[in-house]
């Protein structure tokens, strides 16, 4: 450590080679991957703000978790790839104890490094969907659904929509995606339900660097006509949909994101014309939680926080942001109690992880009372494949606009199992799970 | 006209003087619409200076490009080495022996005197990629085969000083000369020289005109020049061709050419 | 005055012509090799190996594919990083097919792949010049893009979308994948870097080298003197591609570990274009210096706040730490134009003859 | 293999046929981001022309005044106070980056300039993000008074939309263009800057200070700038991934000629509507979003035949 700092310090023309200001050992050291600049800031900032604020807001009021104080430092990846493997030999090192990369990218790098460095990578509903079987995966969670139980619930939510599975056959759905591993993982289970049900699917891809100007893609959906648009967007792909959306006039509650396309930043630009846009969620949004005003209260009161303004708490993805660290803390306080320790390190949150067991009264206990269903995960179910609602933009905030319900868990897990044996056999030799469950 | 009088070493020269080795024969080079050259005939023949001289605009320069293969002429026939040639280029041109220096500099700035003068060598190099990587065997000894005849060519235009400068720093008359340097370096059989002595002093232009001679005699290169200095083309050539708007309105030994009034027409600007 | 060459001197050409005529050269080269060789895997931490020595060396390649091109060709490209991509992709589906092939070896016949690329995308070169030149060299870079998304064969099908490097060997040791120590990919780059530069230093110092600079600085003289162009651009394009492809190998399967398309875009051919300029056009050595000024620097502006113990935003680093990179490539462009290389050749010059200053 | 050859050669223009309000549609949607890119483009054609600087900057730029603008109208300023005082900071910006970018190097090889202008782009993406953030903004439309309404216009049994900001986008563009062009014909400094653009030796000898017209050139890229940023931000948002799409105008540039500016605005609709037909007709057959790159390939395509682009200055080469 010290020879690193010497080296860096020699190269930093003549920085003097301080002591390194590494956290306290006994503290719990969660370095967080967030990304507030580049092209997808706009999705990265309320994340990060969200991600950061819960866990400050558990040292301020708390003391910690379990009376010791967590150690948060953001790294700033960029959403890139590179800096993303620089944050993470930067942090590891200083006995993290569990990482969110935020990006799909990274989370594929983390992936093979996870069961190696021995330190859990916490995917919240992102990453590989494959992840989900812990069997192969013993250090990835991505808790609480996968991208194909997203992409099935909202087929779901279209067939209620319709009348029914049966009233699939012959309807057209289009699927608008960023043109990356993001927006490509859904494909093969939306394909697969296309054979099931008997729907058309149309693919609009939108290249990278052509986020900002979509309308080749919609002047397609014009022409195409779909009886539904599905999105899996993401940073500044998603506000300019929904612009170009409402300026085909197409209709906009027909319009359906994943969870990660529904950003108030993201509905807010189009203006009247957002009205109607739905996205899947799966946590409340608004600031009427306990746990948010408490966050409110000992966070952003005090300056602590990085958020531009206040009314930004409570918002969809700052709330996501909150909801990933309460599962951060939540396996935390569950690697406590199984060890007895206080000062738990990687190896333990992976077992608090592997047996976090969110219930109501927990919820409550936490301040999150109707925030979230409960969540359990298993050693086989790393993603718990929890029920969603879907919200509806009113023009001014997210509105709920279905009960919660459930993902086709029962299509969804078989194509998973094939998806980590097809992982394992490219990766081969794959480590076999030496952890024990438990 | 005397400034220059240089001794003609004549009667030491060894000649050829009846063996043509490039011969033009109605030759007309146009862009769009502009004749830059019409109906030119004349002959290069192996040994001799050949100066081509003429005014401004005359078509002098686009004469030598035809000459290396740079432009294609619309019409006529040009023969080289005995063998009409039909399309030219200007890699047949110096890979069959036709070196040229030009009338602007085309030195490359960013290399050295050496590396200058190594590049005329570049078409008589022949190790591939492979050999040029591994460098060991038989890449370095050609290289070192090489440098040992451009040594001897820096020796014989005297420029041994000012092996490692970049060109780009060299005064005027050096460029000069580290061109023809180069342009030896390519071992021609017929060296085109364009404007050798433009731009210089008196001394620089001696010295010039001295190589040139030099390298006749004792490389046996034949040469065509074009040169402004009218006193040293007639000091220096053996036959003159001179150009007037693209037109060929003389050709002969020096005296001969002097006489002609439509030279000296060209030359004092009479209205045509 | 350790600087002297009294006393040194040539005999022959071919001392003449060494790359490292001087002794003081040549014990200077010595330690570093010694320091890179050894000093560094015996003291460097896993950080100092992975997130500097590793990404610096396989950047300094890069640099030198491009400034083959750029710097001693004197053709533009943006496209480097869609070259370097075309290397992984290749890499990655030689080891799904020949899974026992030493991984050293895959790493290298991927540049061989890159080099075809490259070729076709040169081809316009002979009729396109200077920027109108480096525009289409960024079609090269987005359709390339392109198919690294869009073609599923080249990523094996993954519903991810990425390549993800498979554990691999070469002489009994584990070079890839997760469990490869940093230690040993470090160790491998090294040795793949060192052997590729020694290559091109032998390049560019012959035959070929002296065509690519003739092309470079005047184009229509060497074409007079029997360059023949588009001969002499394709072998640049074909062997900076080479280059940039097996430095795109490396940077998947001996750094990142895992890469999809985005890996390679835009981005990454600027950064290899900031080390190549900032190291200096046409100098190998340029190539290293500019790779550890541009790769090293955010590193080091990200590490001072923690350093000195300030409490500032990662985000604010970041932005600071964007500024600074710009305002210094500016000005050492006005400081230096020839990059980093210049400065070192007159520092030398200041050396050789001190204490008198001319 | 006839199939495929109908499906490249026959089927793209009967589906034209087929819809044609749709195929209007199209052509309108290229015609405004032709527009747009052309927007761009003019601001790199002014400083190329001016200056001999291919400037990489012009895409943060763009970014970089909608960001100034939003930034000054959420900090409390009024809208239109806003936009003069853009104005303002587009014209410092000119004055320093002519001071102490250009000026230090002036006589340096192109790809000096080309790079400093990179190292530019790197500063102003840290500076706009350090003043006002990552965040996406939204484009003060309606403050400014632009129109955000939309009329259609039925058509050949069919509609066509026209939103009125992309119509304003146009008549704004049109503006500009007819202005500068009025500007350098008929003024002292737009002659002086014609003269620079032909000599710079011929103009320093004559008088005419270099470092005058570089601010000006800049200053006026800076206001094309800040003209294309409203126009491009009212259609998504004003975000740093706006930058990506200034990189559409470097086709559009060397398509046009990179010193004409009749030639930007040619290039810029060519590549506009180009795009577009070629990714809704052809696009799909490979699978979509070829958008990305196919502006590049037209580019390419033309210059292949016209290697000086479709109105830049003939290369004449000569020895």
């Amino acid at each position: 450590m010290r020879l690193r700092q010497a080296l860096l310090g020699a190269a930093a023309l003549a920085v003097a080679a301080g002591a390194p200001a590494a956290p306290v050992l006994a503290d719990l050291y969660v370095p967080l991957l967030t990304y507030r600049t580049g092209a997808y800031a706009g999705s990265g900032i309320p994340i990060a703000d969200g991600m950061h604020d819960y866990l400050a807001m558990l040292n301020e009021r708390d003391g910690g978790i379990g009376g010791v104080r967590i150690a948060i430092e953001e790294c700033e990846t960029g959403y890139d790839a590179q800096k993303g493997v620089e944050c993470y030999e930067s942090t590891k090192g200083k006995g993290a104890l569990v990482y969110n990369p935020y990006s799909t990218g990274i989370t594929l790098q983390l992936i093979p490094k996870a069961s190696v460095d021995k330190i859990p990578v916490l995917s919240m509903a992102y990453g590989l969907s494959a992840a989900a079987e812990g069997e192969t995966f013993p250090w990835i969670f991505n808790p609480p659904d996968t991208y194909w139980d997203g992409a099935s619930a909202i087929i779901r939510y279209i067939a209620d929509q319709e009348g029914g599975l049966d009233a699939l056959k012959g309807k057209k759905i289009g699927y608008i995606y960023l043109d990356a591993g993001y927006g490509r993982e859904p494909i093969p289970l939306l394909e697969q339900l296309a054979q099931n049900y008997g729907y058309e699917l149309v693919q609009y891809p939108v290249p990278g660097n052509q986020m900002q100007n979509q309308s080749s893609q919609w002047l397609n959906v014009r022409r195409d006509r779909p009886d539904y648009m599905v999105m899996w967007g993401w940073g500044a792909m998603n506000p300019t949909a929904v612009k170009e959306a409402a300026k085909i006039r197409f209709p906009m509650e027909k319009f359906i994101g994943v969870w990660w396309a529904g950003g108030d930043d993201d509905a807010r630009p189009a203006g009247e014309g957002a009205k109607g846009y739905k996205t899947l969620n799966f946590h409340g949004v608004g600031a009427d939680y306990g746990a948010i005003q408490d966050i409110l209260e000992h966070v952003v009161k005090k300056g602590q926080s990085k958020v531009a303004s206040p009314d930004k708490v409570g918002e969809n993805l700052y709330n996501r942001g909150v909801m990933n660290s309460v599962f951060i803390a939540e396996a935390i306080r569950t690697a406590q109690e199984l060890t007895g320790k206080k000062e738990v390190d990687a190896v333990d949150v992976r077992r608090g992880f592997e047996n976090l067991n969110i219930t109501e009264a927990r919820l409550k206990e936490i301040g999150l009372e109707g925030f979230m269903k409960p969540l359990e995960i298993t050693c086989e179910d790393h993603s718990g494949h929890n029920p969603v609602y879907v919200q509806q933009w009113n023009g001014q905030r997210w509105e709920p606009a279905s009960e919660w319900f459930e993902p086709m868990t029962d299509v969804v897990r078989p194509l998973l199992e094939q998806a980590a044996r097809d992982y394992v056999q490219a990766n081969q030799p794959w480590p076999e799970r030496a952890e024990p469950c438990g | 006209m005397g400034l220059m009088t240089l001794e003609r070493p004549g009667g030491k020269r060894r000649r050829h003087l009846d063996e043509v080795l490039l011969a033009l024969e109605g030759v007309s080079l146009r862009f769009g619409g502009v004749n830059a050259l019409s109906d030119i005939s004349f002959d290069i023949r192996k040994g001799e200076i050949r100066a081509i001289i003429g005014p401004n605009g005359a078509g002098k320069s686009s004469m030598l490009n035809v000459i290396n293969g740079f432009y294609q002429p619309q019409e006529g026939t040009i023969r080289w080495k005995g063998r009409e040639r039909r399309r030219m280029n200007p890699y047949l041109a110096a890979s069959t022996g036709i070196g040229r220096t030009f009338q602007n500099i085309a030195l490359f700035k960013g290399m050295s005197t050496l590396d200058n003068v190594m590049s005329g060598r570049a078409l008589k190099m022949r190790r591939g990629l492979f050999w040029q990587l591994v460098w060991i065997g038989p890449a370095r000894r050609e290289e070192i085969e090489h440098r040992r005849r451009v040594e001897e060519i820096i020796d014989f235009l005297e420029i041994e000083h000012i092996r490692r400068t970049p060109v780009g720093k060299l005064p005027y008359g050096l460029q000069k000369r580290v061109e023809l340097a180069r342009a030896l370096a390519m071992e021609p059989e017929l060296l085109l020289l364009d404007e050798p002595m433009a731009g210089m002093n008196l001394e620089e232009k001696e010295d010039m005109a001295r190589f040139i001679l030099e390298v006749n005699e004792q490389f046996g290169t034949t040469i065509a020049l074009i040169e402004h200095d009218i006193g040293v083309v007639m000091d220096l050539s053996d036959r003159i061709v001179v150009l007037d708007y693209g037109r060929m309105i003389a050709d002969g030994t020096p005296q001969k050419v002097r006489r002609e009034q439509a030279v000296i027409d060209a030359y004092l600007g009479v209205a045509h | 005055m350790l600087y002297r060459e009294t006393g040194q001197f040539r005999t022959s050409y071919a001392a003449d012509q060494a790359i490292f005529p001087l002794r003081q050269d040549r014990i200077g080269l010595a330690a570093i090799a010694l320091v890179a060789a050894l000093a560094v895997p015996l003291l460097a931490d896993d950080f100092f190996i992975n997130t500097i020595m590793i990404p610096f060396l396989i950047f300094a390649l890069a640099s030198i594919g491009l400034n083959l091109l750029t710097g001693y060709a004197g053709l533009l490209s943006l496209g480097t990083g869609a070259f370097m991509g075309v290397g992984a992709y290749a890499c990655y589906k030689l080891t799904t097919f020949f899974p026992e092939v030493n991984v050293l070896l895959l790493i290298l016949l991927s540049g061989f792949f890159s080099a075809g690329i490259g070729f076709v995308f040169g081809l316009p070169s002979l009729r396109i010049k200077g920027f109108y030149l480096a525009v289409a060299t960024l079609a090269a870079q987005f359709f390339l893009d392109w198919c690294f998304n869009r073609i599923g064969w080249l990523y094996n099908y993954n519903a991810s979308g990425a390549i993800e490097v498979p554990t691999r060997e070469a002489f009994g040791i584990v070079l890839t994948g997760p469990t490869a120590t940093p230690l040993a990919r470090y160790m491998a780059v090294l040795a793949l870097v060192v052997l590729m530069t020694w290559l091109a230093s032998n390049l560019v110092r012959g035959r070929i080298g002296r065509s690519w600079m003739m092309v470079r600085d005047m184009d229509i003289a060497a074409e007079l003197m029997g360059i023949r162009l588009l001969r002499t651009k394709l072998l640049a394009f074909a062997v900076s591609s080479f280059y940039c492809g097996v430095a795109g190998a490396m940077m998947v399967f001996l750094w990142l570990g895992a890469a999809e398309a985005s890996s390679f875009g835009i981005n990454v051919s600027f950064q290899v274009l900031f080390m190549v300029i900032i190291g200096g056009l046409g100098s190998l050595l340029g190539s290293f210096m500019g790779a550890a000024f541009i790769w090293i620097l955010p590193i080091v502006i990200r590490a001072v706040p923690a350093t000195l113990g300030l409490d500032i935003g990662a985000a604010t680093v970041e932005h600071v730490s964007f500024m600074l990179v710009g305002g210094l490539i500016i000005f050492i462009l006005i400081a230096e134009p020839h990059g980093f290389a210049r400065l070192w050749q007159v520092a030398k010059q200041k050396m050789r003859t001190w204490p008198f200053p001319y | 293999m006839g199939e495929i050859l109908y499906l490249i050669l026959i089927d793209p223009f009967v589906q034209m046929a087929e819809l044609p309000d749709f195929f209007l549609q199209v052509l309108w949607e290229g015609f405004v981001s032709g527009i747009l890119y052309a927007l761009i483009a003019l601001g790199f054609v002014l400083i190329f022309k001016a200056s001999g600087v291919f400037n990489f900057a012009q895409g943060i730029m763009v970014v970089f005044a909608a960001l100034s603008l939003v930034g000054l109208y959420e900090a409390g300023v009024p809208a239109f106070l806003a936009l003069a005082l853009c104005v303002l900071i587009m014209l410092g910006l000119a004055l320093g980056v002519e001071r102490l970018v250009l000026r230090p190097l002036v006589n340096q090889p192109d790809i000096i300039l080309f790079m400093a202008t990179i190292g530019l782009t790197y500063f102003l993406i840290g500076l706009g993000e350090f003043i006002f953030g990552g965040e996406p903004k939204v484009m003060i439309t309606e403050e400014l008074l632009l129109p955000t309404g939309s009329y259609a216009w039925e058509v050949m049994g069919g509609l066509v939309i026209f939103q009125q900001i992309d119509i304003a986008a146009a008549v704004i563009a049109v503006v500009l263009m007819t202005a500068l062009g009025l500007f350098f014909q008929n003024t002292r400094i737009g002659r002086a800057l014609r003269a620079v653009a032909d000599d710079h030796q011929a103009a320093l000898s004559v008088g005419i200070s270099l470092n005058q017209i570089w601010a000006i050139v800049w200053f006026a890229a800076g206001i094309v700038a800040l003209a294309t940023g409203i126009m491009w931000g009212a259609r998504s948002d004003v975000s740093f991934a706006l930058q990506i799409v200034a990189l559409k105008a470097l086709p559009v540039l060397v398509l046009g000629g990179l010193t004409s500016v009749p030639g930007a605005i040619v290039g810029g609709l060519i590549i506009g509507v180009g795009e577009k037909i070629g990714e809704i007709y052809w696009g799909s057959m490979i699978g979509g979003g070829i958008e990305g790159w196919l502006a590049y390939f037209i580019a390419l395509a033309f210059l292949l035949v016209r290697p000086q682009g479709l109105f830049g200055e003939r290369i004449i080469e000569r020895v």
